[in-house]
């Protein structure tokens, strides 16, 4: 890490505190979801910097992008400005005061950023990169250490989705109690999309290909470079996103029903589990990919392209699903 | 220079603290998810600082690794898991807040405990 | 040679740097929405054009260098886009360009 | 040990996480109850086969993925599990095939899929967490069981389970981040996830600053979790407007898994490296479980809610647990951990028998129970047994674990005085209010207009609920098992101590 590096992730820190603030300040929810998905965009730029690209991927993609459609989609909904302030004030800033007080204490003991001799650079890690060549031999050893030496954290990881995506289903499946107020924006796009404004439409309808075949690609150069099922699934449901901005709801309803969603998001858990179970019918422990072929290295090939397919089809029928339920909230 | 390489953690302990405000003390209920989210950013950060190492560089091996230092992978894997529950976590938040709006027409914590008072 | 495409390189790439910085500074200080996006537009032609022009120049001719372009392309297509999708939005959510008028009211002094 | 008992441990979690998705996809209404209930019963059924093991001295440590600790993820059964394990699958599996009828008419058909989709989840989540023995496996399951279990306590039928969830959604997120920032702590200061290795690690950077703000963050968020006094404010609301089967459910088990963590992780890594620990574990706890006895059993006392009052009941008992853990003995500590099986037996027929008025008492105010025990004698009579092991008299399950807590305090000198007085009084205070709710239904008459006769709950309701009390009285005749796993979980506790 140069000097240079050192200050610009200190510079992005600091604007990130003041974002952060910018964030609690704001009465406005609309501008605070924006503020949120700016500071979104700054932490990608500094897990890049720390090493972490898949990390700063996900995150762009993310917090950017799936949270900021998610808080449109609900304030669109609820109010757009926050009108009673704020309660105990004086309370939660002696807590805050506090625990900020223990935690800056407690950083003088921890290693330097960078640390070469720090403890969580000298146990289990080392393992993990001078391993990964032997036993699973994929470039990305983050998605080594993720679909195989801590599958069941991914296995977990990927329910956690999929609860994700009942619970939305469940909580937004029952129809509203009476007539919901709806913002004429949300009706409008729900109804007819962008179908009156050319330009949009037409660059849009270039871009979606593309978007489609980015995602693709980030599902199956997972083990090369940043990326997998999970950074596949989220792009691929914004693509969808677009798509709904640009010919309507009902339009993208059409191209992918809910129960087809539904399906994806079910059959993408059970493709992952059943990857574990089928190494467990031939012989190995759960989630054991090196049972799956008769050379270990080869199944484990295997094995991480099956469960990652299994994440990118659950994130996808998942995060679409909950877009819809929002957003259908808004147009009937 | 030393010192400077604990700001992260500095970093880390104000977004906590400011999410943390957020959530606590702000009576709207979006605006308590957005600190929420705030909260649990300010954690992926600690995480990914633990991770890069002097002259390191993302543990990616190209064509040749003789030789060449590599950052701690770990951190990555576990932030991967913590955003996906993160952004879980947001979107049950978002879809229980709907229902709250329709349910109640408010999504002001202090209005929604006047009405169940009545 | 090695040398002359470096310099070129920080040449663009700090030419680029500053159309960003204009930007800026100009979505700050211009007083309607569709002059600062004006001004912002600086950012993402000229300013991101000159940086991955001078990217490609470090970068030499590898893999990295298609997706730089790639980038670019991407970029050239989306940003008018969604540059003329924001302004049509904020003409049907009823905001005028209010520049004209008091800037013709406007005392000369 | 054979092959097929080799994975059990394994497939304590796998079966009804890999049952969610097909209950999801099941259409027919019924049909998703079924196959939660099967794939419920089988959970039950591995978890006594699991207790049958561990009873006969075998040790289940499972590598998933075939990578050994601290490399991959570790799992592992011993008594302490096996026990938690018998009381999650049991309440989930008694929950629900005592509530398939009001949970008909609280969930309309079509969502009834998802919801028991969730509940699977909500079950594996917790026997994901019991069975862990890393510690962020631990939080991704941990997170996995909570929004699950927001969802089903969002299935209330009053609206008032909205904002209940959605304060239980915050505060359970904060614990599980506060959680998490301890563990990022300890993996910064020792380089390793697993437990075990953990606690070996940590012995060298035991007075490190970053170690100790560590366990703090890590005993709040767990307390958090477990609704600890004073952290339980998200509690009572959520267990009462959420459908009745799920607070059987989750008033049964969700907290006593976070207790769980809490033992699991404070014992293991921190009281036996830490210098002076254990006291500031006892001093921290002690206080709070006392005043949690005292002031919880209190507003028990006052509130007019029936749901609310046993949730508030829950909050004291949960007070008991941690007074038995936080006296540090081996008597203290199998005290509170047999404590964690008592309640769940004594809090969920509780629970099962307000399922049972629920069937046709709207409301569940003390007031509208006027008269319930003509209407519903045996339900009531239920009530009362449950209501009994619950204060702890002698014949049921409750006397046992306060017989073992006062025994505990007993040997602990003058400050054990104190202890027991607490204990007593918070018995008296637990008759007050069971005593309020009998005095309602038995003994006041009911309103001009209620209908008359007997109106019993529907059959499988009660015999199940039966089955609970029942249960209650033959853990309390025969305390065999229990006494012996928790014994057997306090001596493995202890052994880290110095």
């Amino acid at each position: 890490m140069t000097v240079f590096t050192v200050f610009f992730i200190i510079f992005l820190l600091t604007l990130m505190v003041i974002t952060a603030l910018a964030i609690v300040q704001t009465k406005n929810l609309f501008a605070a979801a924006m503020l949120s998905g700016i500071f979104s965009l700054m932490s990608a730029m500094i897990f890049f910097l720390l090493d972490a690209a898949d990390v700063a991927l996900t995150e762009a993609a993310v917090g950017a992008g799936i949270s900021t459609v998610l808080f449109l989609g609900a304030l669109a909904l609820t109010a757009e400005n926050e009108r009673a302030g704020t309660a105990g004030r004086a309370a939660a800033l002696a807590v805050v005061t506090v625990i900020t007080a223990v935690l800056v204490y407690a950083t003088f003991d921890m290693p330097r950023l960078g640390d070469p001799n720090a403890p969580a650079q000298l146990h289990v890690a080392p393992w993990y990169l001078e391993k990964t060549p032997e036993y699973i031999d994929v470039p990305n050893v983050v998605t080594a250490v993720l679909a195989s030496f801590r599958g069941y954290d991914t296995l977990g990881e990927t329910f956690v989705v999929f609860t994700a995506g009942i619970g939305v289903l469940f909580l937004l499946g029952k129809a509203p109690v009476g007539q919901p107020k709806v913002s004429p924006a949300m009706t409008f796009a729900g109804k007819t999309g962008l179908r009156h404004y050319q330009i949009p439409r037409v660059v849009g309808r270039l871009l979606i290909p593309f978007i489609l075949l980015f995602a693709l690609y980030v599902q199956f150069h997972g083990d090369y470079s940043p990326g997998g099922g999970f950074q596949a699934g989220v792009i691929v449901a914004a693509s969808v996103v677009l798509y709904a901005l640009l010919e309507g709801e009902e339009q993208a309803r059409q191209a992918l029903p809910a129960w087809l969603l539904r399906l994806m998001a079910a059959t993408g858990p059970l493709i992952y589990g059943f990857t574990g179970v089928a190494c467990m019918l031939l012989g190995g422990n759960f989630l054991d990919y090196s049972v799956l072929a008769h050379d270990p290295v080869h199944g484990q090939h295997y094995g991480i392209l099956v469960i990652e397919a299994g994440v990118g089809v659950t994130v996808t029928g998942v995060l679409i699903s909950i877009f819809h339920s929002f957003a259908a909230r808004g147009a009937k | 220079m030393e010192i400077l390489e604990l700001y992260n953690y500095w970093v880390f302990a104000i977004l906590l603290m400011i999410g943390f405000y957020a959530v606590t003390a702000k009576l709207n209920l979006v605006k308590k998810l957005i600190g929420l989210s705030l909260f649990q950013s300010a954690v992926f950060l600690l995480y990914i600082s633990m991770g890069p190492v002097e002259g390191g560089t993302a543990p990616i091996f190209h064509a040749d690794v003789t030789g060449r230092v590599f950052s701690n992978p770990l951190p990555s894997v576990l932030i991967l898991t913590a955003i996906v529950v993160g952004i879980s976590t947001l979107a049950l938040g978002l879809a229980i807040i709907v229902r709250i709006k329709e349910a109640y027409d408010s999504v002001e914590e202090n209005e929604i405990r006047e009405l169940d008072r009545q | 040679m090695a040398m002359v495409v470096d310099v070129a390189s920080w040449v663009l790439l700090t030419v680029g740097g500053f159309f960003v910085l204009v930007g800026g500074i100009g979505a700050l200080r211009m007083p309607d929405l569709y002059t600062r996006m004006h001004a912002a537009s600086v950012t993402d032609s000229l300013g991101a054009m000159l940086v991955l022009g001078g990217l490609v120049l470090q970068a030499g001719i590898t893999l990295e260098t298609v997706k730089l372009a790639a980038i670019l392309i991407f970029m050239l297509f989306t940003s008018p886009t969604a540059a003329n999708a924001l302004a049509s939005a904020a003409l049907l959510a009823g905001i005028n360009p209010g520049l004209a008028k008091p800037w013709r009211q406007e005392p000369r002094s | 040990m054979s092959v097929e008992a080799y994975h059990l441990a394994v497939l304590q979690v796998v079966v009804p996480l890999l049952s969610a998705p097909f209950v999801v996809l099941l259409r027919p209404r019924g049909l998703a109850w079924a196959a939660a209930s099967a794939a419920s019963a089988m959970a039950f059924a591995i978890a006594v086969s699991l207790t049958a093991g561990v009873l006969s001295g075998d040790e289940y440590r499972y590598a998933v993925g075939g990578w050994a600790a601290p490399y991959g993820i570790e799992i592992r059964v011993d008594a302490l599990t096996s026990l938690l394990l018998l009381v999650v699958t049991g309440a989930s599996l008694v929950a629900l095939l005592a509530g398939r009828r009001s949970l008909d008419v609280d969930i309309d058909d079509a969502r009834q899929p998802l919801f028991y989709g969730a509940w699977m989840l909500a079950l594996a989540g917790l026997a994901g967490i019991v069975v862990s023995a890393d510690a962020f496996n631990i939080f991704v399951f941990m997170e996995v069981s909570s929004l699950a279990s927001y969802i089903l306590i969002a299935a209330g039928p009053n609206r008032r389970a909205l904002p209940a969830t959605f304060k239980y959604l915050v505060m359970g997120t904060i614990g599980a981040t506060f959680y998490l920032i301890g563990v990022g702590l300890i993996y910064m200061m020792t380089g390793t996830l697993n437990l075990a290795d953990m606690a070996q690690r940590v012995h060298e950077v035991a007075d490190q600053r970053p170690v100790l703000a560590a366990a703090g963050f890590i005993i709040v968020g767990l307390a958090l979790k477990a609704a600890v006094f004073p952290l339980h404010a998200w509690l009572p609301n959520a267990y009462t407007y959420a459908p009745h089967a799920v607070t059987v459910f989750l008033a049964a088990c969700a907290t006593k898994v976070q207790i769980y963590v809490l033992l699991r992780f404070d014992f293991l890594v921190f009281q036996g490296n830490l210098p002076g620990h254990e006291f500031q574990f006892s001093h921290f706890l002690m206080p709070l479980a006392l005043l949690a006895i005292l002031l919880a059993s209190g507003v028990a006392m006052m509130e007019r809610n029936l749901k609310r009052l046993l949730a508030y009941s829950s909050v004291a008992q949960i007070g008991y647990i941690m007074l038995g853990v936080s006296l540090l003995s081996a008597t203290g500590l199998s005290a509170g951990i047999i404590h964690i099986f008592n309640h769940a037996l004594a809090k969920g027929a509780l629970f099962l028998a307000v399922a049972c008025l629920g069937m046709h008492i709207q409301g569940l105010r003390l007031g509208d129970l006027a008269g319930a025990a003509k209407r519903m004698p045996w339900t009531m009579a239920a009530f009362v047994i449950a209501g009994l092991s619950l204060i702890g008299i002698p014949g049921t399950a409750g006397f046992v674990s306060k017989w073992l807590l006062i025994s505990a305090a007993l040997a602990e000198g003058s400050l054990g005085i104190a202890v027991v007085a607490v204990v007593l009084i918070g018995s008296l205070m637990a008759v007050v209010y069971v005593w309020r709710v009998v005095e309602a239904a038995y003994f006041q008459s009911p309103q001009a207009g209620s209908p008359e006769g007997r109106h019993e709950a529907p059959p499988m309701l009660l015999v199940v609920t039966w089955a609970a009390v029942l249960g209650n009285v033959y853990f309390g005749l025969a305390p065999g098992l229990p006494i012996k796993l928790s014994q057997a979980a306090a001596a493995s506790l202890l052994q880290h101590l110095p």
